[in-house]
């Protein structure tokens, strides 16, 4: 691919060049002037919307793109996960989807010329009951057959991997097993964001930060100013001014069904606050990503030192993200049945992102009853790990408008048809 | 103790009691009421830690909390605060992050590298090989910063409190102590909440007059009834002044969490002071005026022996007076204003020794102090949405506008006096206990128990408060040379100025990707001077490039304190202890924990297919129901039929959710006049009470249905087998247990074992001919005893809940939950009989009927062919030769009965005929055979067993 | 200064009675919501809107006119009955629960269901001889990690 | 934590309810379409701004209730006590 705006090699050697002489490195993407209209113009400048603009260029040799963020390039949920990765779902779906993800990032620090830090550390999900082992199996078979590296391990098995998890039986919430799957591991978010940002920037695409949307602007629609089902989307309404475009590509989280309500568009989404936390650091002890859905908690160590913990969505639906004590408070206790040890580990900081939660714990991508205006939207908790996927199928979708049978299950029309994706099946915490 | 001055009134130590402790394995001593800092410093210790990428040599800075140059290993635990922990007899401290030892670190040839390795340098490299990243890794890792975790560390006591008090002061300065001692003069319960060891604040280190003050204030304090908490801190403010405080002073728990629902909070946290930027800003021997302050003053330690002072406030007019008093020379003092006047400091690998100017001359010193301003800790008032405004004038950021019941006093406000500062805390303090007359007031008058209030509820008042002054300051945030900005994570103002150039020019950005702010202190010490040099660096100002949001907790707080005493609870039936003493295997189900066998689950299978078994299963949900609408409430709730069950019978139903999806399953008998029985599953029986108040309050609120729960109040029993109505009958005068008299689903209310009101009915979830008797809790461990010592020559023997299952597979029950799942709608279960369309109403009607139009999988019998193999549950059923899924094994088990395997799947319909050969892929990768059974039962299909 | 003490009184006769506000047993029953009542040696108590709990024996409870929408249920078997009695019961309760137990906002006689220990309970305010005490009711099945979360929460505050 | 107004207990920690979210009515099972009655399933205004939704005090009176409350800033539209009003962040 042609980078057109030559940005300047990362590698060793520019670091020692830079150190001899001295100078700094040039933007990492520009700062664009305002233009008032584009192709594609892309809402959300987080994982999901950079990634799709950079595939738009890439792939499809769409440039003409603008992509808006209310804030900073990842201020939202992009920065705001705990970075895990994986490919182990439930439905063939999912696994197929998730499993090309894991493949983008795998070669993503190359491609995009940016250290990512893919840390493959392996991940495994503990198991405290009968049935939750049963649910494990039934990943690990489904894993099995799609080639994805997932099987049901055991006590032993778990303490040599993670000897800070007590395994012993007497517990209130017994280790049983664990599905265990070398290849997830963590990521360094916002690397992926940069990567992405100036990857796109280096082809023309234009990132304006501090431009939040106010409206999409319609015409010929059913409901209230030529919006909702029939309309055609014409472009956008910012607080800098109108942008026109034929398409619109909604990218959010927190704020889908906002932007989606501007187009006269109704969403399967309710939104919650994901809490997560983290430790002051302490050397390494947890070589692994352990997550238990039963007791709502994963947590892994960062090349930092620091525990890094995430919990499952808050129950009562807010767009605050102030967090809560509570959350810290079962956060705590539920890490220390697992690792009783830590006790005298100091929780330094807490924070919360948006999750748009949807019924069958399953994205909503593709087009929408409005021409023109797609959503990649209702990512619950479990959207940054699927970012680049779900940015080079966006692509497609826009670029050849037409559904690729990879987000085809994903479709908005899939709830009026009543044909729920199956992850709801074992979708106790998404992470 | 070679640092230690001569002693003086008002010092924190005791030195009548000397402690010992051990430095990185050498012997020394301190006094009580030292912290591990200053008794270091007092032996002489100048280095206490090396910093995180550079590894470079650093001594105390701030002596206090955020020091983030004190950070040591305290035996076990890891990241102790050296310059707030006080010390201990016996303490084992040593450095961290140290290789191999503080004096010699290999590490710190890092710095001779640094100007290669800018923030963020790990972006730009080691992309390529990929395959050499993980290697990179492993030694980036080395490189983080912290203690050591000793896993076996003992989960000491954490138990938590709630309190309500009308307020809690956060910051027991002298704005903090008058804010509570008006409030609490006003009638309101005070909890005041200090961070430090003593109450007093910026006093403790003041003049002799202002401890004094301090010692005053106290005194007025506890006379007024206020609750001083000293070493804790308010670690967060929540929803609706949800507050938490870490009370690190309890004499029993280790650390402890309250959790504070206060009508006011005051937050008075005074200020934090700022270091200042340049080339040598962290070596030792470079410290903050306050620290020196508190070293002479709290500690009697000496801090050097010759000084330099950048004084750009009274702070370093205060402590030049201090280094007087303990008779340091001060070489020195540079005055505000001139950013050239101090350039940079250089010296050895341990201390400082010479200080450059701007003109040109040098100082030689072994401590230079900088006095140039303040941070205000607004992090509380931020959790309360505020967001702070900086007022370049006074060269700090103050509060904005807090909600109305959260109030800011003393430092972080404004300047003054002390007596200015007392003023306004009074102030502060009279208008929280105002308000929170109001809220308790409405509290009082809302709450349903609370007593009733008297009189009229009082006037809310207005903030009327005169706001403190702002003393002009000097923008001073850097010299003309770059130095270190954030100590704990090794960032310097050249990194933020090449992050900004390279166009991480937004405060979160520039923190993300240099990592400023994101240490240990979170910003207390960094905030400021990461936000000015950002500033400086885009010519912009600092209010136009703004701060980041301060996210709780205020000060890091241990898991153990969070987790506290962990309350899970665990339900057991009335008959546990006979479980328990009979050689039982439990199994946690839920919150249950059950018997899951007596040791062999094939032979309790056994007898009870010949015999007579009798097995626990009180937690079955059981809800009592009465009222005249019952029957039309069954009927909505459940997919069949309700209004004929005449009195005396049991019936079987489904419940679904509004989407179609099996929401639970039961039986539910009718007892007598508008009263029936209902059972769910143990698992559903919480939702599906909750369901029904929910349909009878918000759909359906005409009817008149009383629900009740009444799961423990019944011990249920399961007697089954051939011989169990002999042994029934064993028990029981007042109940004809004829086949005719009662026939397969009906139920009986009678006299068993002697007790009365017990309710027995015939069901059938083994297959074999069964009573299930729910009797009064109390009594029954009684009856089971009962059953056991009546029935031996009938063979009657225990089972759990593992022969259940086999014996209800054996019979082809589903399980909602294992053999449905999460999308799995009523027709699933092959229940189409039960699927009620001519009803008019019932939940989840509309999504039942369009599925049965449509293609839905469908739990089947299944047999393998090879009758020894047992298929583990959820092994995958697909197409023949290719890998396409079409079903899974949901239930498998051997059946000791059948002598061969069994199991229930979930097949598209497809592959749901009598008959169908599947193939199934078993865990271990190789594929098998199995067939589509014509009925769901493998064993007596007729049911000529239960009907008997 | 009256010492601490749990004790399970589960055996008491316990009844719930179950009344639309426009029925006989409602009126006779009365109270307002959140409050009780000692009547003839049982303690009355309107735990819920339409929901009254009688403890002590069923001697009120059989002379009750249960016409209309009322029903009564034998909860002696279903209902745990601890009784926490002290000057510093508050206090216990306090690390157990989060509702205010101050006088005013919790007086003698005063009752609320709320979360003890992550079990849902009612709590019903019966001092004894002006000492405060506790009537915690739970299910039963709790019975062993209910006692022992209170009584955890006592160990500070005995002997103080 | 939110401070939710029960309307017989008083103000009572949410910890204490079930929160059961936006309010929406039902169908009429017999005549609704696939569509109306996937939208009373599926379909949810989730607004940033006011919200009218259900709660039940399952720990206390086991009353089904509404309240108004705003996604954002965390005010009711009826509050019973006065200051509590929390600042959202973005």
């Amino acid at each position: 691919m042609a980078l057109r705006n030559h940005p300047a090699k990362y590698s060793a050697f520019g670091l020692v060049r830079r150190g001899l002489r001295k100078t700094n490195w040039p933007r990492v993407w520009r700062e664009p002037d305002w233009k008032s209209s584009y192709d594609v113009i892309i809402i959300g400048g987080g994982v999901h919307g950079l990634a799709t603009a950079y595939y738009l260029a890439a792939n499809h040799g769409i440039t003409n793109v603008a992509v808006l963020d209310k804030a900073y390039l990842g201020s939202g949920g992009s920065g705001r996960n705990t970075a895990i990765v994986r490919s182990n779902y439930l439905t063939p779906e999912g696994v197929a989807f998730y499993d090309r993800s894991l493949d983008l990032y795998n070669t993503m620090s190359v491609d995009l010329n940016l250290n990512v830090m893919f840390s493959e550390r392996g991940h495994m999900t503990l198991a405290h009951t009968d049935s939750a082992l049963r649910t494990m199996n039934w990943r690990a078979e489904v894993n099995k057959l799609q080639k994805i590296d997932s099987s049901v391990i055991g006590p032993d098995e778990i303490k040599k991997l993670a000897p800070s998890l007590d395994v012993s039986t007497n517990t209130r919430y017994p280790i049983l097993g664990a599905l265990y799957h070398p290849p997830g591991g963590t990521i360094r978010h916002d690397a992926v964001v940069w990567g992405y940002a100036r990857g796109a920037d280096a082809q023309g695409v234009d990132l304006h930060q501090k431009t939040e949307v106010l409206d999409i602007l319609c015409e010929g629609g059913d409901g209230a100013d030529g919006k909702g089902a029939g309309a055609t989307v014409t472009g956008v309404r910012t607080r800098r001014g109108d942008i026109s475009a034929p398409i619109v590509v909604n990218c959010t989280a927190g704020w889908a069904s906002t932007i989606a309500g501007m187009a006269g568009v109704r969403l399967p989404i309710t939104t919650h606050p994901l809490q997560a936390a983290v430790t002051e650091p302490v050397k390494a002890f947890l070589p692994t990503v352990v997550v238990s859905g039963s007791l709502h908690v994963y947590v892994s160590q960062t090349d930092r030192g620091e525990l890094v913990f995430g919990a499952s969505v808050d129950p009562v639906a807010t767009y605050n993200m102030g967090g809560t004590l509570e959350f810290t408070e079962e956060l705590a206790g539920h890490v220390l049945e697992l690792m009783p040890g830590i006790s005298k580990m100091r929780l330094l900081r807490q924070w919360a992102g948006l999750c748009d939660m949807t019924p069958d714990y399953s994205p909503v991508m593709g087009p929408t009853p409005v021409e023109g205006f797609y959503v990649d939207v209702g990512w619950g908790t479990y959207g940054f790990k699927a970012g680049p996927v779900s940015g080079e199928q966006m692509a497609a979708c826009v670029a050849n408008r037409a559904t690729p049978d990879l987000i085809k299950p994903f479709e908005l029309s899939r709830f009026t048809e009543g044909e729920l994706v199956g992850e709801k099946g074992a979708a106790a915490v998404g992470h | 103790m070679k640092n230690r001055l001569p002693s003086r009134a008002g010092e924190q130590i005791d030195r009548s009691t000397i402690l010992s402790f051990t430095w990185n394995g050498k012997k020394l001593e301190g006094f009580a009421g030292d912290t591990i800092a200053s008794a270091l410093v007092a032996n002489g210790v100048t280095v206490l830690s090396r910093s995180m990428k550079y590894h470079r040599p650093r001594g105390l800075l701030t002596a206090d909390y955020w020091d983030p140059n004190a950070t040591v290993q305290v035996g076990d635990e890891p990241n102790v605060r050296a310059a707030h922990r006080r010390l201990e007899d016996g303490m084992v401290v040593s450095a961290q992050n140290v290789s191999p030892s503080l004096r010699f670190d290999v590490k710190a040839a890092n710095g001779l590298v640094g100007r290669f390795l800018t923030a963020g340098f790990y972006y730009k490299t080691f992309m390529k090989p990929a395959a050499l990243w993980p290697r990179y890794e492993k030694i980036l890792a080395t490189f983080a910063p912290g203690g050591k975790v000793d896993l076996n560390t003992p989960h000491g006591y954490h138990d938590k409190r709630y309190a309500h008090p009308d307020v809690v002061v956060a910051g027991a300065g002298p704005a903090g102590l008058a804010a509570a001692i008006a409030a609490a003069a006003d009638g309101a319960s005070v909890m005041l909440v200090e961070h430090e060891h003593e109450v007093g604040g910026h006093l403790l280190w003041g003049t002799d007059d202002d401890r004094a003050t301090a010692a005053a204030l106290r005194a007025e304090a506890e006379a007024a009834g206020v609750e001083i908490l000293t070493n804790s801190t308010v670690t967060g403010r929540y929803e609706d002044n949800w507050v938490a405080i870490a009370q690190r002073s309890h004499p029993m728990a280790v650390e402890r969490l309250i959790k504070a629902r206060a009508k006011m909070l005051i937050v008075a946290a005074g200020t934090i002071e700022r270091p200042y930027v340049f080339a040598g800003n962290d070596l030792p021997g470079v410290m903050t005026s306050g620290a020196v302050q508190r070293l002479i003053r709290m500690y009697g330690v000496k801090p050097g022996t010759r000084a330099v002072v950048l004084a750009a406030n009274d702070s370093g007019a205060a402590a030049v007076a201090a280094l007087d008093d303990a008779g340091v020379d001060v070489a020195r003092v540079i005055g505000s204003g001139d950013r050239a006047a101090l350039v940079k400091a250089t010296g050895s690998s341990t201390r400082i020794r010479k200080v450059h100017m701007g003109d040109g001359t040098t100082e030689n010193c072994d401590l230079l102090v900088t006095a140039v301003g303040w941070t205000a800790p607004t992090s509380l008032l931020n959790m309360a949405g505020d967001r702070p405004v900086y007022d370049p004038s006074a060269a700090r950021f103050f509060p904005g506008t807090p909600p109305d019941n959260v109030l800011a006093t003393g430092g972080i406000t404004g300047d003054g006096t002390r007596d200015q500062l007392i003023e306004h805390g009074r102030a502060t303090g009279r208008l929280a206990a105002g308000r929170a007359a109001v809220v308790c007031h409405r509290l009082q008058a809302s709450t349903a128990r609370a007593a009733s209030v008297d009189g009229a509820e009082p006037s809310y008042p207005a903030d009327e408060r005169a706001a403190l002054p702002r003393a002009p300051h000097p923008e001073m945030f850097r010299a003309a040379t770059h130095g270190i900005v954030d100590y704990s994570e090794d960032v310097s103002s050249k990194d933020l100025f090449g992050a900004a150039a390279e166009g991480f020019d937004s405060v979160e950005l520039i923190k993300r990707f240099t990592t400023a702010t994101m240490g240990p202190s979170q910003g207390k010490l960094e905030t400021v001077n990461t936000v000015a040099v950002l500033a400086e660096a885009r010519g912009e100002t600092i209010a136009e490039v703004g701060t980041t949001v301060w996210r709780p907790p205020y000060a890091p707080i241990t898991l153990g304190a969070l987790g506290g005493r962990v309350f899970e609870p665990v339900r057991v039936s009335a008959i546990q202890p006979w479980h328990e003493a009979n050689g039982v295997t439990p199994i946690l189900a839920g919150q249950w924990i059950r018997p899951e066998h007596y040791g062999d689950p094939a032979e309790e299978v056994r007898n009870t297919r010949t015999n007579v078994g009798i097995t626990d299963v009180t937690p079955l949900g059981k809800l009592d129901l009465q009222g005249p609408d019952v029957p039309k409430l069954l009927s909505l709730l459940y997919t069949n039929k309700w209004m004929q069950l005449p009195v005396g019978g049991v019936r079987y139903g489904i419940m679904c959710a509004e989407d179609g999806v099996v929401l639970d399953d039961g039986v539910t008998g009718h007892l007598g006049d508008d009263h029936y029985l209902m059972t769910t599953t143990s698992s559903g029986a919480a939702t599906v009470w909750n369901w029904i108040e929910m349909w009878l309050q918000t759909e359906r609120p005409e009817w008149q249905v009383h629900v009740t729960p009444i799961t423990t109040g019944l011990a249920s029993i399961n007697i089954a087998g051939p011989n169990s109505r002999a042994l029934l009958g064993r028990l029981t005068d007042d109940i004809d247990l004829g086949p005719e008299a009662f026939a397969y689903m009906q139920v009986r209310t009678g006299t068993i074992a002697g007790i009365d009101d017990c309710i027995t009915w015939r069901i059938g979830f083994t297959g074999e001919l069964s009573y299930e008797i729910h009797v009064p809790s109390q009594h029954g461990l009684h009856v089971w005893n009962q059953l056991l010592e009546h029935g031996v020559d009938l063979g009657v023997q225990p089972f759990g809940l593992e022969a259940q299952r086999i014996m209800r597979l054996e019979k082809g029950h589903f399980i909602v939950g294992q053999d449905t799942d999460g999308l799995s709608k009523a027709p699933t279960t092959g229940m189409i009989p039960l699927l009620k369309l001519d009803k008019d109403d019932w939940a989840g009607k509309p999504e039942v009927a369009w599925v049965l139009d449509d293609d839905y999988p469908v739990v089947v019998a299944v047999q393998p062919t090879d009758p020894t193999v047992v298929p583990e549950e959820a092994c995958q059923i697909l197409r023949a030769d290719t890998i396409d899924i079409v079903g899974r094994i949901t239930s498998s088990r051997f059946s000791p009965t059948l002598g061969r395997s069994i199991c229930l799947a979930q097949v598209s319909q497809e592959f749901s005929e009598p008959g169908t050969e599947l193939t199934v892929l078993l865990v271990n990768g190789t594929r098998t055979t199995a067939r589509v059974m014509e009925h769901h039962a493998h064993f007596d299909p007729e049911g000529t067993r239960l009907r008997g | 200064m009256a010492d601490l003490t749990l004790t399970n009184l589960t055996p008491t006769p316990k009844t719930t009675i179950r009344a639309a506000a426009d029925t006989a047993a409602a009126a006779e029953l009365g109270l307002t919501f959140g409050s009780s009542e000692r009547r003839d040696g049982d303690l009355v108590v309107r735990i819920r809107p339409d929901e009254w709990l009688v403890i002590g024996s069923t001697a009120t409870v059989d002379a009750l006119d249960l016409s209309g929408f009322a029903s009564r249920i034998d909860t002696t078997h279903s209902r745990l009955l601890f009784r926490l009695t002290g000057d510093l019961a508050a206090k216990v309760m306090e690390k157990v629960c989060s509702l205010d137990f101050a006088d005013h906002m919790t007086p003698n006689g005063a009752c609320a269901g709320a979360s003890v220990a992550k079990t849902t309970c009612d709590i019903v305010r019966d001092d004894v001889d002006r000492v405060p005490s506790y009537l915690v009711l739970c299910d039963t099945s709790f019975r062993d990690y209910l006692r022992g979360a209170i009584e955890d929460a006592m160990t500070e505050f005995v002997g103080a | 934590m939110l401070l939710v107004p029960c309307p017989n207990c008083g103000p009572r920690n949410a910890a204490d309810l079930t929160y059961r979210g936006e309010s929406h009515a039902r169908p009429d099972p017999n005549t609704a379409t696939r569509e109306e009655w996937r939208t009373y399933l599926y379909l949810r205004d989730n607004p940033s701004g006011w919200l009218r939704e259900s709660w039940y005090c399952s720990s206390g009176c086991r009353t089904h209730f509404q309240i108004e409350r705003h996604t954002f800033t965390g005010e009711l539209r009826e509050p019973l006590l006065p200051g509590s009003k929390t600042g959202g962040e973005s």
